[in-house]
């Protein structure tokens, strides 16, 4: 394999993996619009996503595409549950006590899980066999294609749900002003259950599309969704063109540092460019998704 | 207020103290696994190995009619846990020895405590650390890593496959393998042509895979246990690459099939014969014992038996060969475990001494390969 | 009127918020000790000008110039130790803290004690302590609070929330206090007697910005108004002036 | 529905002497009821909780900022003791105090950047922070023993007298976290204490009275950092072992939960929690697999029903009530 095409394998398994990273970015991103807390459940949908696929396909045997629907409707009504529960429930809508709870409901989660699944990776079925497809010399997955096939899907999707829909634009006026958006009539509790609602839906689509490469398990969401997490930093926070060019770039950097520079401290990469971000351009690329308010 | 909360601590701590009192008939050693944490999946095999250990010993007749009973704790794969988990048994039972712990560093924080208050100990824990140097109350039931490397090493000589792709997880298990295969590839002339890292949580081994894949090996050796086994392995036969692969002695357990699907036909791997007990030859000594415990691990926990089951049972079956002959009596049981002498375990013929702490050889491991779902013996 | 001393100025300042003019070539003047009013309808800039003078943020283009010293760069905090300080729209009390606190926190620039001292309460913490705590108890009892020290500021009614507020303000010993909008959900009585306290405070030598849409207050008790529309200055004088000003009448009055 | 969030000032400077002095008298007494060497075991694990906890809840409960990062800082005072005792035989006592030093510089260039911004970008900055400490703990393994651990580290002494018991490291923590809890509540009582409060009730309000709340929220996170290193020191010199296990993303949020159950913004809170769950995580030991579910339902429920915490909870009802029936007199 000579150097070119070395680079190009790098960076489709880059890209595949950062389009995870960006599905999981635009999750916290809804939620974070909606709320301006950071919601740490949603590495629980992530895992959830992959373990109720693997529930409804290979425990009770239902077809891939109905299980994969199935799967993403369950972990939808989630997280409608979970903001009909705890969160709206809370005694205090201070952001630092939304912030733990959700830290709370994501541990809760992850027991329930380990209790209901064990502690052992499962394996799921690729979407359409194993055959190695080459391109340009490096070899890819179907279910690479499937990945960035979905994750466009995803996408244009919520372009289409937020500036075409009328419930769509509610919700992007809700995120620029609360107040504003409830004058004018606009209900912002259920605002923010829809949002948790898709966040989840969005998760579960990134945990079964990539279940079948990596196995999953009760807490397969963690590392996938803190690096979704730096992908939103650096993509802008809330801003959700930039969840997606901070996806990509990410997993681009991070395949690129493993093959290119050591793989020693791969999975430091994200976190220091979640740091540099910060450091250097708190804004990240593409800037804010809000306004300042004071 | 403040005084009632300290109350109730205090009541707290007493209602623990008053502790549970047993007769002092039957025999107590203890046992800890990693039954939570990162660790689980290993620890519960293992307890369960230990309790089909225990059980065929007390139906035998115990020691003098004294039954052996297991005290189980759970040290959550943290090594903080695991040293209170031992303080705690070490206080509340008394405990002749100790079977366990499950991990490495688990292990190596326990020592300490373990060497002051001299408990024999037969730990699952796979690094070689814990018993280099040798330490005068700890023991190892699996493989040395050397060992289970060398069988591999011995494969490459006879197939004269001399260009070598090392790809390992950054634990202790992992690294130590790193350092093991340098001194190998002297040892038995090949060329570790590339070398490559990765976390135990990460999804994807591509990017080291095709760094290893550049440099043309003639065979690739992965030296992790858990699920990257599989992902290594899928992401492998993802790159189209064909050389032969090599997981290490951790690898031939029944959960491999699962997380590596398809590709995991044809990867070779150390392992005890346990996964290849029906294929041995009526002439090994270990066929029956093998056999005979695969059957009554089926029945009671309805799993199939792994690698590392054999290597929990071991620690058990030995060390209460120890106790049987040593009474319990702590030092006594030392030095019993230290002169076993030939000790037809399942993972291998066991001779330990007061220089060998694990009492295994290269010699013991067979090299098995994945096939249709089940594992083959190679040589 | 005699001769009076400029203490703040603000020079042909500008605030954009992205490509927006919330504020747009405003110049005014205000004279110490006296009491000027900034009115206008909602969306003027009033409160963004306020913002500006203590520092919440930049002004984009301008200058603010306190006692012949620009402050149009300086953070919040070291505009406060300038002696400048002010209260909120939307009250700011400290909610988690008594209201005796809350008026010790206002004594912030009256003290220096930093984290090691504090840590290690040396004598010198002491004493300012006790310091602080007596000061703070003398400045509820000018604002009849004093029964109700170590409640819990949130559970003080609304009005009460406002004095305080202005207490807390107050115990910064500033030469300039900004008020915005003291009296915005206030039943007649307490409008009163929030204007009498306005008076007072003044009395003691301090000058006074005051962000109002109450016009009885607001011209019962400025010297000098200036009037913003959309983020500009359209007029600004004497209250008398103000009122004749057809400007006036017709962006702000006429809508009444 | 923000003053709903309530805190009291929950006690007074006399109450706080005396609780101070039945504590120590605690620290002295229960060695003579109890012998058991694993209740010294878990004691002193709460001990050193408790001192991280102190630290985290200045931060937190007064302050109102996150960090999901404490482990880190925990470990780095544990793996520099450690590394400068055991491999380059600096004398221990000083290089518990370099080890608190040099976590504290970097604490600094970690929390500086972020606690300028505007949100909670700490949470993410500490978190981020804290994996990649994790990864030169296990990747380092040159200096750090990677993930096997570092063994064989010495037990503090003083002259002739080692530290190397339970008993005496009861003795030995528990004085430093007393020390720790002192200090606390002389900063909380202060100037200081004051202005961090004042930062969670409204940071707009803190600035614009001359706190420079930039500045402020950095120290106290150093503070906390330095108190999560001194814990991490001691853990290193009583267990003798470290490995990056102890050090990882749960125990941060083990750390932040005891905060939460004992209650934001209080100091005896922090000793509370700290004390409840590491006890209770004991008990639950029976449960085995249960463990991680009733932290994280234990962690929610407090939240939502008693987002004080549950010392201070329980406290202000105490409170409200005593206000309300002073109400009712007033109106007779």
């Amino acid at each position: 394999m000579g150097f070119y095409e070395q680079i190009l394998q790098f960076v489709l398994t880059g890209l595949t993996i950062g389009a995870i990273y960006a599905l999981v970015a635009l999750g916290f991103n809804i939620i974070h619009n909606a709320t301006g807390i950071v919601n740490f459940v949603q590495c629980e949908f992530v895992t959830l996503g992959g373990m109720m696929m693997y529930t409804y396909y290979s425990l009770l045997g239902i077809p891939l595409i109905l299980s994969f629907f199935l799967s993403m409707t369950t972990i939808i009504l989630l997280g409608a549950l979970i903001e009909r529960g705890p969160i709206r429930v809370a005694r205090s809508k201070a952001i630092i006590v939304l912030v733990f709870i959700t830290i709370g409901l994501s541990s809760t989660i992850r027991g329930t899980a380990l209790l209901a699944w064990g502690p052992d990776n499962v394996p799921l079925p690729s979407f359409s066999g194993e055959n190695v497809i080459r391109i340009l010399g490096a070899a890819i997955l179907p279910q690479h294609l499937w990945i960035f096939g979905i994750t466009i899907g995803v996408v244009i999707f919520l372009q289409y749900f937020f500036h075409r829909t009328l419930i769509g634009k509610a919700m992007r006026a809700t995120a620029v002003n609360r107040k504003a958006a409830s004058l004018m009539g606009i209900s912002v509790n259920r605002m923010v259950l829809l949002s948790f609602a898709m966040s989840g839906g969005i998760g579960a689509v990134g945990g079964m599309i990539i279940a079948p490469i990596t196995t999953t398990s009760y807490d397969t969401g963690i590392m996938l969704a803190l690096k979704g997490f730096s992908a939103a930093i650096l993509g802008g926070y809330g801003n959700n063109a930039g969840a997606i060019a901070g996806g990509l770039i990410l997993g681009v950097l991070e395949s690129l540092g493993a093959g290119l520079i050591s793989s020693k401290f791969k999975n430091a990469f994200a976190f220091l460019i979640l740091l540099l971000v910060l450091f250097f351009k708190p804004t990240g690329l593409l800037g804010y998704g809000e306004s300042e308010r004071v | 207020m403040k005084r009632g909360l300290l109350i109730i601590l205090v009541l707290g701590f007493c209602m623990f103290s008053s502790g549970v009192s047993y007769g002092a008939e039957p025999i107590k050693i203890g046992a800890i696994f990693s039954l939570t944490g990162p660790g689980a999946h290993i620890g519960v095999a293992q307890r369960n190995s230990v309790l089909i250990a225990i059980d065929e010993f007390n139906k035998k007749g115990g020691v003098g009619g004294r039954p052996v009973e297991m005290v189980v704790g759970d040290d959550e794969s943290d090594p903080t846990k695991a040293v209170m988990a031992l303080r705690k048994m070490v206080e509340t039972q008394p405990i002749v020895a100790l079977i366990g712990p499950t991990r490495t560093d688990t292990g190596m924080a326990m020592i300490p405590t373990l060497e002051k208050e001299g408990i024999p100990t037969f730990m699952h824990a796979g690094g070689d650390v814990i018993i280099t140097p040798v330490r005068k109350w700890i023991f190892k039931s699996p493989y040395r890593a050397a060992d289970a490397m060398e069988r591999i090493a011995l494969y490459l000589k006879k197939h004269n496959l001399t260009k070598v792709g090392f790809l390992h997880a950054s634990d202790g298990f992992g690294k130590d393998g790193a350092a093991i295969v340098d001194r190998l590839a002297a040892k038995h002339g090949f060329e570790v042509v590339a070398k490559e890292t990765f976390d135990m949580k990460d999804v994807d081994m591509t990017a080291q895979l095709t760094r290893i894949n550049a440099r043309g090996p003639r065979a690739i050796i992965i030296w992790t246990i858990g699920p990257p086994m599989g992902i290594t392995t899928k992401n492998a036969r993802a790159l189209g690459i064909t050389v032969p692969l090599f997981q290490c002695h951790g690898g031939a357990e029944p959960i491999f099939f699962r997380l590596a699907g398809d590709a995991a036909e044809g990867v070779m791997m150390p392992s005890t014969k346990i996964v290849v007990a029906d294929k041995l030859p009526d002439t090994d000594v270990q066929k029956k014992k093998l056999v005979d415990y695969i059957k009554e691990y089926e029945t009671r926990f309805k799993d199939v038996p792994g690698t590392m089951v054999a290597y929990g049972a071991d620690a058990a079956y030995l060390l209460l060969e120890a106790i049987k002959q040593a009474g319990p009596d702590r030092a006594k049981i030392r030095d019993a475990l230290e002169g076993m002498k030939g000790y037809v375990g399942l993972s291998g013929i066991y001779n330990l001494s007061p220089e060998d702490h694990t009492g295994t050889t290269a010699k013991d491991i067979a090299l098995v390969k994945a096939e249709k779902g089940r594992f083959i013996l190679v040589e | 009127m005699g001769i009076s001393e400029v203490i703040l100025k603000v020079d042909h300042v500008r605030k954009f918020f992205g490509g927006v003019a919330a504020l747009n070539d405003v110049s005014f003047e205000v004279n110490r000790n006296e009491i000027t009013a900034i009115i206008g309808p909602n969306g003027a800039g009033k409160t963004t000008l306020i913002n500006l003078i203590t520092g919440i943020y930049p002004p984009t283009s301008g200058k603010i110039v306190f006692e012949r010293k620009t402050i149009s760069r300086l953070k919040p905090f070291h505009i406060a130790y300038q002696g400048i300080t002010r209260t909120f729209q939307n009250i700011q009390v400290f909610h988690n803290m008594t209201v005796l606190e809350n008026v010790m926190v206002g004594l912030h620039t009256q003290t220096e004690s930093e984290f090691l001292n504090c840590l290690l309460h040396l004598p010198k913490v002491k004493r300012e302590e006790r310091q602080v705590a007596e000061e703070g108890a003398s400045l509820l009892r000018f604002f009849h609070l004093e029964s109700k020290s170590d409640w819990l500021s949130s559970s003080l009614p609304y009005g009460e929330q406002k004095r305080l507020e202005i207490a807390r303000a107050l115990a910064g010993k500033p030469k300039l206090l900004l008020l915005d909008e003291p009296v915005a959900g206030l039943n007649i009585r307490e409008t009163e007697e929030m204007a009498e306290l306005i008076l007072k405070i003044k009395k003691m030598g301090i000058t006074i910005i005051l962000v109002e849409h109450d016009m009885n207050l607001v011209m019962g008790i400025s010297d000098k108004i200036t009037v913003l529309n959309y983020g500009q200055k359209i007029s600004g004088g004497t209250p008398e002036e103000v009122q004749k000003d057809p400007k006036v009448i017709q962006a702000y009055l006429g809508e009444e | 529905m923000r003053n709903r969030f309530k805190f009291m000032a929950p006690f007074t400077q006399k109450k706080e002497t005396l609780f101070l002095i039945i504590f120590a008298l605690g620290i002295v007494l229960i060695p003579l009821f109890v012998k058991n060497k694993y209740y010294f075991m878990v004691m002193n694990i709460v001990g050193l909780n408790t001192i991280v906890v102190i630290g985290l809840n200045l931060l937190i409960g007064f302050t109102g900022q996150i960090s999901l990062g404490h482990a880190a800082f925990y470990g780095m005072g544990a793996y520099l003791s450690a590394i400068f005792t055991t491999t380059y035989g600096f004398p221990p006592w000083p290089t518990i105090a370099l080890a608190m030093i040099i976590t504290g510089m970097v604490a600094y260039f970690v929390g500086y950047p972020s606690l300028k911004l505007k949100g909670h970008y700490l949470v993410m900055a500490t978190l981020g922070f804290s994996i990649i400490v994790h990864i030169f703990m296990v990747e380092l393994d040159q200096i750090t023993g990677g993930p096997s651990g570092f063994p064989g580290i010495p037990h503090l002494s003083i002259g002739k007298l080692v530290f190397h018991d339970d008993l005496k490291n009861f003795y030995l923590i528990w004085t430093f976290a007393f020390l720790c809890i002192l200090v606390s509540l002389n900063l909380v009582n202060s100037r200081v204490g004051r202005a961090l409060k004042a930062i969670h009730g409204s940071e707009v309000a803190a600035n614009t009275l001359g706190i420079d709340t930039d500045k402020y929220k950095a120290k106290v996170f150093v503070l906390s950092a330095i108190f999560a290193s001194l814990a991490g020191s001691l853990y290193a010199h009583y267990i003798t072992f470290i490995s990056p296990r102890s050090f990882d993303f749960y125990y941060s949020i083990q750390v932040v939960t005891m905060v939460i159950v004992g209650g934001m913004g209080s100091v005896w809170g922090a000793f509370f929690g700290a004390g409840l769950l590491t006890v209770l995580s004991e008990i639950l030991h029976v449960t085995e697999k249960f463990n991680i579910i009733i932290y994280g339902a234990i962690l929610t429920l407090v939240l939502v029903f008693l987002p004080e915490g549950m010392v201070v909870g329980f406290y202000s009802f105490y409170r409200r009530r005593k206000v309300k029936t002073l109400i009712e007199k007033e109106g007779n």
